[in-house]
């Protein structure tokens, strides 16, 4: 197409449908935003305070997590991520990585419960230690495919449950996990919403998170995520790290198999 | 899709080597969780999570599709729902209405207790030329008059709709904003005017 | 920047910064000074009037790069960047924000007259770049709109 | 005390390229805690990057500069191995400088 006539088809797509044409071109520059985001992305501060933690020896047993099974042996942080959650001989039942950070707190670090679920979630001027660690340790997973066991039978449960509490409806506006997110291509308002019973978009979506979230100011994991989609949804709180958590994200890391891990990521 | 729902009502026997006691009713066992591993906070409650009415429990079980008997089961139970407006006027004043589509407020964990609810229309609705951040999970309403036109029968469509969508759409997507006490009678008048008033942006 | 700054500075290259901060207090290190007038300024106007842009050129050698539409107000990626030579000093400003002057940078010789940092919008506004250069100021504009994202308001 | 900032410096033909994030919350002044209460303002207000002792950028900052702050930007005459060193001040006096070796 010469530019005249470009200009002309411009003018025509404009005029007939305006409306549908400013809608693309905001999607266009919503992706340029994202774009330019991209380029310096401050979870990277996460990572590396996070990598400080996972070495640093606390009260009361003056340990690090450095001795930490995330399920590939003790202290492998590399490529832990891309395989959770799973199964853990050692408790006999399927851990998510928060679950299992708490679990390696309590056991290693000789933390109660009280403070090793402490801040889970970071807050100006209260800033969380979880965060950063999952951001270091999802960091050491960058560029490895996801690989999700569903062979043993507790791990085939809890991807089962998490199946159940994706489509459940409830509450007050009716709405489940699957409300918006079973169908391509939606978006509420500007918000791309992903399908993830579709496998490119569960992969793309599981493999960016944990994420710096520009409208927070912190890095969000994957227990945050799905506790403010509840809180949308018109659900009441979930306990920090618990099994119906580990459940849902189960469902989710498995339907992403295969996709290549890309994250802390940035997101809005 | 299907298939992979086909499951979700029958319970799984899990053969082979187990170490562990294995439920096999994970829709129970998820309900267990749901009831011992989540806490009310402000007006979400795990009481009005785990009292699921019957469309909610049908719409869980087939997301997707249903037997025709279910569909039609649930629009005629649902029509039966709806109640409209007791004075007969059902256009209010559509500058309310359009603030109530733009808020989404109301239930959520975060929300006070007794606050007024949005509607949150332009989660999911075109409806005005001027709000370009709006969603795409329900259909345009942009220019509805033009599309549907103001017949009686136009306006108490969708006041029904908006009261009780399940009427007309077995499962849909959109709350049942009368029926759920999520909008109440006045501010779905204003809701209505903001589609069905001629001075309206949206049918300008 | 005078010429006993440029002497700290010098100083502090041989005494390290620590060490500089500690003789002369902190701020003392840095060429610019942080302006409260400037900063404080509740409007365009008066915030270049502030900054002692008197006179000024509007130019395409000027620009503000960024996309159209902001996802988020709180974080809007914003370039400002100058090809006029001899560019020395290059500002941000969000015209509708409470306070409009966002940063100011000042550019030594050998630095490129292109920054790129992250401004808050409380909603949308023109974005400004002011540049000096030689001593005259330059202007260039470009609207960005904030959108509202997500369910529950 | 501060957390370090991330810097990068890449030598890119005769220019090095530099790359600075920050952790800091930029607080206004101008927002409410869930109290109600006003959040103090709490924001970097100048901010200087030295290429061996020589200044490459000298930035005064007002609060609208977003939380965690980024500051991309080049400059000629950098030679692999040099050191960068970005320092910071805020309004509360609050300082730190951490450096970089350009690759």
């Amino acid at each position: 197409m010469n530019v005249f006539s470009k200009i002309i088809f411009t003018i025509f797509v404009i005029q007939m449908n305006g409306y549908a044409f400013a809608e693309s071109s905001s999607i266009d520059e919503i992706s340029k935003y994202r774009e330019l985001l991209a380029d310096g992305n401050p979870a990277e501060l996460w990572e590396m305070r996070g990598e400080e933690l996972w070495k640093k020896k606390i009260a009361p047993k003056n340990v690090s997590l450095e001795q930490c099974d995330l399920g590939k042996g003790a202290g492998v942080v590399k490529g832990a991520y891309v395989e959770l959650p799973r199964y853990f001989s050692d408790v006999n039942k399927v851990m998510d990585l928060e679950q299992r950070l708490v679990y390696c707190r309590k056991t290693l670090q000789g933390l109660s419960h009280e403070q090793a679920v402490k801040v889970p979630f970071g807050s100006v001027g209260n800033a969380s230690d979880i965060e950063a660690l999952v951001a270091y340790i999802t960091s050491e997973s960058r560029g490895m495919k996801m690989n999700v066991s569903n062979k043993h039978p507790l791990e085939k449960e809890s991807y089962e449950i998490g199946k159940r509490f994706f489509f459940y409806r409830a509450g007050t506006h009716d709405f489940s996990c699957a409300t918006c997110h079973s169908a391509d291509k939606k978006r509420i308002r500007l918000q791309e919403l992903p399908n993830l019973l579709n496998k490119l978009d569960a992969q793309k979506t599981y493999t960016t998170w944990p994420a710096y979230r520009v409208s927070q100011g912190e890095v969000r994991s994957m227990q945050h995520r799905l506790s403010d989609c509840l809180r949308q949804q018109r659900f009441p709180e979930p306990v920090y790290a618990s099994d119906s958590m580990t459940a849902l994200i189960m469902f989710l890391a498995k339907n992403a198999d295969g996709g290549v891990y890309d994250a802390p990521a940035l997101k809005r | 899709m299907k298939k992979m729902l086909m499951g979700l009502s029958v319970s799984i026997v899990i053969t082979g080597c187990t170490t562990a006691a294995i439920k096999t009713d994970y829709g129970q066992t998820m309900l267990t969780l749901l009831r011992s591993e989540f806490i009310s906070k402000g007006p979400a409650t795990v009481e009005r999570v785990l009292s699921q009415d019957e469309v909610q429990k049908i719409c869980s079980e087939y997301p997707v599709e249903r037997p025709e008997k279910m569909a039609t089961l649930i629009q005629d139970s649902q029509m039966k729902t709806v109640q409209y407006p007791s004075d007969g006027i059902y256009i209010g004043d559509w500058k309310n209405g359009e603030k109530i589509a733009q808020n989404g407020r109301g239930f959520q964990s975060s929300d006070p207790l007794g606050g007024v609810n949005g509607g949150n229309c332009y989660a999911c609705h075109n409806i005005t030329k001027s709000e370009i951040s709006y969603g795409n999970i329900g259909p345009s309403l942009y220019n509805y008059i033009k599309a549907h036109g103001s017949s009686e029968q136009v306006i108490k469509y969708t006041w029904a709709k908006i009261y009780n969508s399940q009427a007309y759409t077995d499962c849909s997507s959109m709350p049942r904003f009368g029926h759920s006490g999520i909008l109440n009678e006045q501010q779905i008048k204003d809701v209505m005017a903001l589609l069905l008033d001629p001075a309206s942006p949206v049918n300008q | 920047m005078n010429q006993s700054r440029r002497d700290i500075l010098r100083m502090t290259s041989v005494l390290g910064l620590g060490l500089a901060g500690s003789l002369f207090g902190s701020f003392n290190v840095f060429g610019a000074e942080w302006m409260p007038k400037s900063f404080d300024a509740k409007n365009l106007a008066d915030a270049l009037k502030e900054l002692g842009v008197d006179k000024y050129t509007v130019s395409s050698d000027v620009a503000v790069v960024s996309a159209e539409i902001a996802e988020n107000g709180a974080v809007v990626p914003v370039s400002v960047s100058s090809v006029i030579p001899n560019t020395e000093y290059m500002a941000i400003l969000v015209e509708k924000n409470p306070s409009p002057l966002s940063a100011a940078f000042n550019i030594p010789e050998g630095t490129e007259a292109s920054v790129t940092t992250r401004v808050k919008m409380g909603g949308t506004s023109n974005v400004y770049a002011v540049v000096k250069a030689d001593g005259k100021w330059f202007l260039a504009s470009k609207e960005i709109k904030v959108t509202l994202g997500g369910c529950g308001g | 005390m501060a957390d370090p900032m991330r810097i990068r410096a890449v030598l890119n033909g005769d220019k090095v390229e530099v790359k600075v994030l920050i952790r800091h919350d930029m607080e206004t002044g101008l927002r409410k805690d869930q109290a109600g209460e006003i959040i103090p303002p709490h924001f970097i207000k100048t901010l200087i990057a030295q290429y061996e002792g020589k200044t490459v950028l000298d930035a005064v900052m007002g609060i609208s500069v977003s939380k965690d702050p980024f500051l991309h930007f080049k400059f000629k005459g950098g030679v692999k191995g040099g050191k960068l060193n970005v320092t910071w001040v805020d309004n509360l006096g609050d300082t730190r400088t951490d450096s970089a070796i350009i690759s």
